[in-house]
């Protein structure tokens, strides 16, 4: 069992979750998104390591070799995860343009 | 009231997570239970997807890298699309920011720092392309090494506060690599049988000039990213407040 | 492998700590600074995972390019957490 | 000649990476791409209508190795709505050449959702069409616009993480990526990881899918954005996710899901309605009915694999919803319908949502009652024709308020086309045929 991961990982997605729900601040709540999806690729290499298994690299050598698929995930996820995030930003500096504050009004809640 | 109705569905979704988790089998994925079938003619196969990945790498792509030769030609679809987030995103930054002047006064970088980065930045870029072209044969690959070729613009934009990308070759460099993308899937198309597929030898499995087109797509990637991310922070740093 | 486990264990902590602290901070650049360096933790563990190609996109992408952006935002738009 | 469904979303990528070099004829070019994707689009139907399910590889792996894509007839049809669509939408639009970039994106994301035979490729395409869609979103400068899409964002990435978590589970318990090997094989998987990836995957398409308690961002988005991007989500996104929804009921398919969805599409269907019942704006009490006719949709998804009404009736609620409310969309930009293409419109539309025979949405509604009986599940028949009831008073009220309106939307001629577009599909008999007996799982 990979303790020290998995444990990483439901400790980022649920602090993440909470940042999301208890804070008013939108940079901070895109701050605990961007935690949450740090996550989710933790969670997705740790699926795919193997115990003595090695980088899916070909060495020569037969050796037993971690799961290459969720590790071209990740990849596809970081890239993604960056881009709404810049995304995210442009709209907050306009936000604040426009109100002078990133917290939430009154009206913003659901 | 907020925050206490928070923690209490934050620490369920901990424990959840942790429970599920829990269930995860660590034994790799060559056991039986894990042989695919295949959805179209509906055969079963003697190996699960992740095995046949490792053994087909080398054949099937000529790549050494497993997780590029996944990256760019099994799951190569996946990479377009996700090039096109970024793209997405990209324009989605230009099309919502007014772009400043750039007029505002900023402390200028010390001496050491800006004599030091116009050095280091060509090293950069070279480290960056080192990256990009060996995605098939060692770690990394397209998007990190854009992510490299950024981060030297980044230290320019740092040092020189007056330093600003040219919206007009960053964006000729980003379209000509996206299209390259594009078209190379198009002429797998027209050359082989379908979208993406490799049209090029494979050469030797651990020569630079080998795998087929996984190259010629991470160099595009490469300019791709890394334009694409020098333009995004370029714009979030020029913009008025 | 004991040794191993140690460090995993101690890795996880501080990517928990930072990650708590990120959150709770009231400032938001220290917290962006400290999503980053979870982040980059991450990507150390990525590296122990026998992931290297994710351990280098991570470490680029997901903790630098990432906290410059946040950095510049928070920039233009006021580093206190009311 | 032979189809390749894959063109319909690579020309669009292609395409809008070439428009940055081509900023002058922008519009032009655009909604050429547009129409000949909707040119494909009918092709592509008529392939499959003849010929039985199509499946594409790319890259030359068979599936489940690399990525297919698998249309059915329904995901034909839909593909050819959002494209129509699309095209009649774009010719409203009025700004430059970054929005006809991000509008193609937009389009050829949902295209690509509704194609796919992948569920990580449904992802990237869902993030495609959520992106292009935040800055569409906010494409109209004041703050509203602005806080519609950042509302729109947070529940946005929120559910990607978790559409993420449900696609890790899976993965980690069958080591496989693909829609349909997933359902076959999906029966080995313990009980309780799949009802947890089902939940994480539901969670993250529902909230693009308007979903109940996800659906927060609607009203806001929809009322911050400009008219025809209220429209374009309406059609677009929308549409393309409760397809998705309908896949996942498909691959999971397990009565207690089902069950499920049915409960969440009834609360989804009456909070959307009571909501729009009580607004006074225009633009938000057409979102909270939007929000309703979704939980219509999940609704008919829900009997599928009940009786064989259900799809047919979700197919003709999609149309009418589709088209009658993304021209209501448009024609949103002004308080009044003043000319004639927008009294057509306005009154053929709504005529239309509230389910008048012979339109769309008649057959909507009467193939869905038609399976509810079938299973004599008579709560269900109440609770869809109470809501009917509801409908019809809030859109009484909303033609009344703008019949009398002097003023006219300029978009009033692409609105009357595209309602014309369903009164077309409504009285085409045959479509019963076409929508019936599809989605092979």
């Amino acid at each position: 069992m990979m303790w020290p991961e998995y444990v990483t990982v439901a400790a980022l997605i649920s602090i993440g979750l909470y940042g999301v729900m208890a804070k008013k601040n939108l940079m901070k709540i895109f701050i605990a998104i961007s935690l949450m999806e740090t996550g989710v690729n933790l969670l997705l290499i740790t699926i795919g390591y193997i115990p003595e298994g090695t980088a899916p690299i070909e060495n020569g050598n037969f050796v037993k070799y971690v799961d290459p698929l969720p590790q071209a995930l990740v990849l596809t996820a970081i890239v993604i995860g960056l881009s709404v995030t810049a995304l995210a930003l442009t709209l907050l500096i306009r936000y604040h343009s426009k109100t002078g504050t990133l917290e939430y009004r009154r009206g913003m809640k659901w | 009231m907020r925050k206490v109705a928070a923690i209490v569905i934050a620490s369920a979704f901990f424990a959840i997570l942790l429970i599920s988790f829990y269930q995860i089998p660590q034994s790799g994925y060559s056991g039986s239970e894990y042989y695919y079938s295949n959805p179209i003619t509906g055969s079963h196969a003697n190996e699960s997807v992740p095995s046949h990945y490792i053994s087909g790498t080398k054949n099937e792509t000529g790549a050494v890298n497993a997780v590029t030769a996944i990256v760019v030609e099994y799951r190569g679809f996946d990479t377009l699309g996700e090039v096109t987030v970024l793209f997405t995103a990209a324009t989605g930054v230009a099309f919502l920011l007014h772009k400043g002047k750039g007029g505002k006064k900023r402390a200028e970088a010390n001496l050491i720092l800006r004599e030091g980065s116009k050095l280091v930045l060509p090293f950069i870029l070279l480290a960056g392309a080192y990256i990009f072209i060996h995605g098939h044969l060692t770690p990394g690959g397209g998007f990190p090494g854009g992510a490299v070729i950024a981060s030297g613009f980044l230290l320019m934009m740092l040092s020189y506060p007056k330093f600003f990308m040219k919206e007009k070759p960053v964006s000729i460099t980003e379209s000509f690599a996206g299209i390259t993308f594009a078209v190379i899937g198009l002429l797998g198309l027209l050359f082989a049988s379908s979208f993406l597929e490799n049209f090029l030898p494979l050469g030797n499995a651990g020569y630079l000039l080998s795998a087929g087109i996984i190259p010629v797509i991470y160099i595009a990637i490469g300019f791709k990213v890394g334009s694409e991310l020098s333009s995004i922070a370029d714009k979030l740093k020029e913009v008025q407040k | 492998m004991i040794e191993f486990t140690i460090i995993s264990w101690i890795m996880a902590l501080l990517v928990i700590g930072a990650a708590i602290y990120a959150i709770e901070t009231k400032d938001l650049l220290s917290s962006a600074i400290a999503a980053g360096v979870a982040s980059l933790v991450v990507s150390i563990m990525f590296l122990i995972l026998q992931a290297p190609d994710v351990a280098i996109t991570e470490a680029s992408i997901g903790a630098g390019l990432t906290m410059a952006i946040f950095v510049y935002a928070i920039g233009k738009t006021g580093r206190w957490e009311k | 000649m032979v189809m390749h469904p894959v063109l319909m979303i690579a020309i669009p990528l292609l395409s809008a990476f070439i428009m940055p070099l081509i900023k002058k004829a922008h519009r032009y070019f655009a909604f050429s791409i547009l129409l000949l994707n909707t040119a494909l689009s009918i092709l592509l139907f008529a392939k499959v209508y003849n010929e039985g399910a199509l499946y594409e590889t790319i890259a030359g792996f068979s599936p489940p190795v690399g990525i297919y894509l698998a249309v059915d007839n329904l995901s034909a049809l839909l593909a050819f709505l959002i494209n129509i669509f699309a095209t009649i939408n774009f010719l409203t639009s009025r700004q430059d050449f970054r929005f006809s970039m991000l509008y193609l994106l937009g389009v050829a994301g949902a295209t690509g959702i509704v194609l796919t035979g992948d569920i990580f490729n449904m992802f990237v395409f869902f993030e495609i069409t959520a992106v292009a869609s935040y800055a569409l979103v906010a494409s109209k400068k004041d703050r509203k616009a602005t806080e519609g899409a950042i509302k729109y964002m947070i529940l946005g990435s929120v559910g990607s993480v978790f559409m993420l978590v449900g696609i890790a589970i899976i993965y980690s318990q069958l080591k496989s990526l693909n829609l349909y090997d997933i359902a076959a094989r999906i029966s080995s998987m313990d009980t309780k990881m799949m009802w947890l990836s089902f939940s994480f995957l539901l969670t993250g398409i529902g909230v693009e899918a308007e979903l109940f308690p996800l659906n927060g961002w609607v009203p806001d988005a929809y009322e911050g954005a400009e008219s025809n991007i209220s429209s374009f989500l309406s059609f677009g996104p929308s549409k393309a996710s409760i397809y998705a929804i309908a896949r996942l009921l498909i691959i999971f398919s397990m009565s207690r899901t089902y069950e499920l969805a049915l409960y969440l599409g009834i609360v989804t269907l009456l909070v959307g309605e009571l909501a729009a019942f009580t607004q006074k704006n225009t633009k938000r009490m057409l979102a909270y009915s939007s929000i309703g006719q979704m939980g219509l949709i999940l609704i008919a998804f829900s009997l599928m694999d009940k009786t064989s009404y259900a799809i047919p009736a979700a197919f003709f609620i999609i149309v009418s919803h589709a088209s009658a409310k993304s021209a209501l969309f448009l024609l949103s930009d002004k308080d009044g319908f003043g000319d004639m293409s927008s009294k057509y419109a306005g009154l053929a539309g709504v005529l239309s949502l509230i389910g008048m025979p012979p339109l769309a949405g008649f057959w909507g509604k009467w193939y869905l009652l038609m399976g509810v009986a079938d299973e004599k599940i008579w709560a269900v028949a109440a609770i869809i024709i109470f809501s009917a009831v509801i409908e019809a008073i809030y859109f009484a009220r909303y033609l009344y308020k703008n019949m009398e309106g002097k003023e006219s939307s300029r978009n009033s001629i692409p609105a009357a086309v595209m309602v014309s577009i369903s009164i077309v599909m409504g009285i085409l008999p045959i479509l019963y045929n076409m929508a019936g007996g599809v989605l092979n799982a």
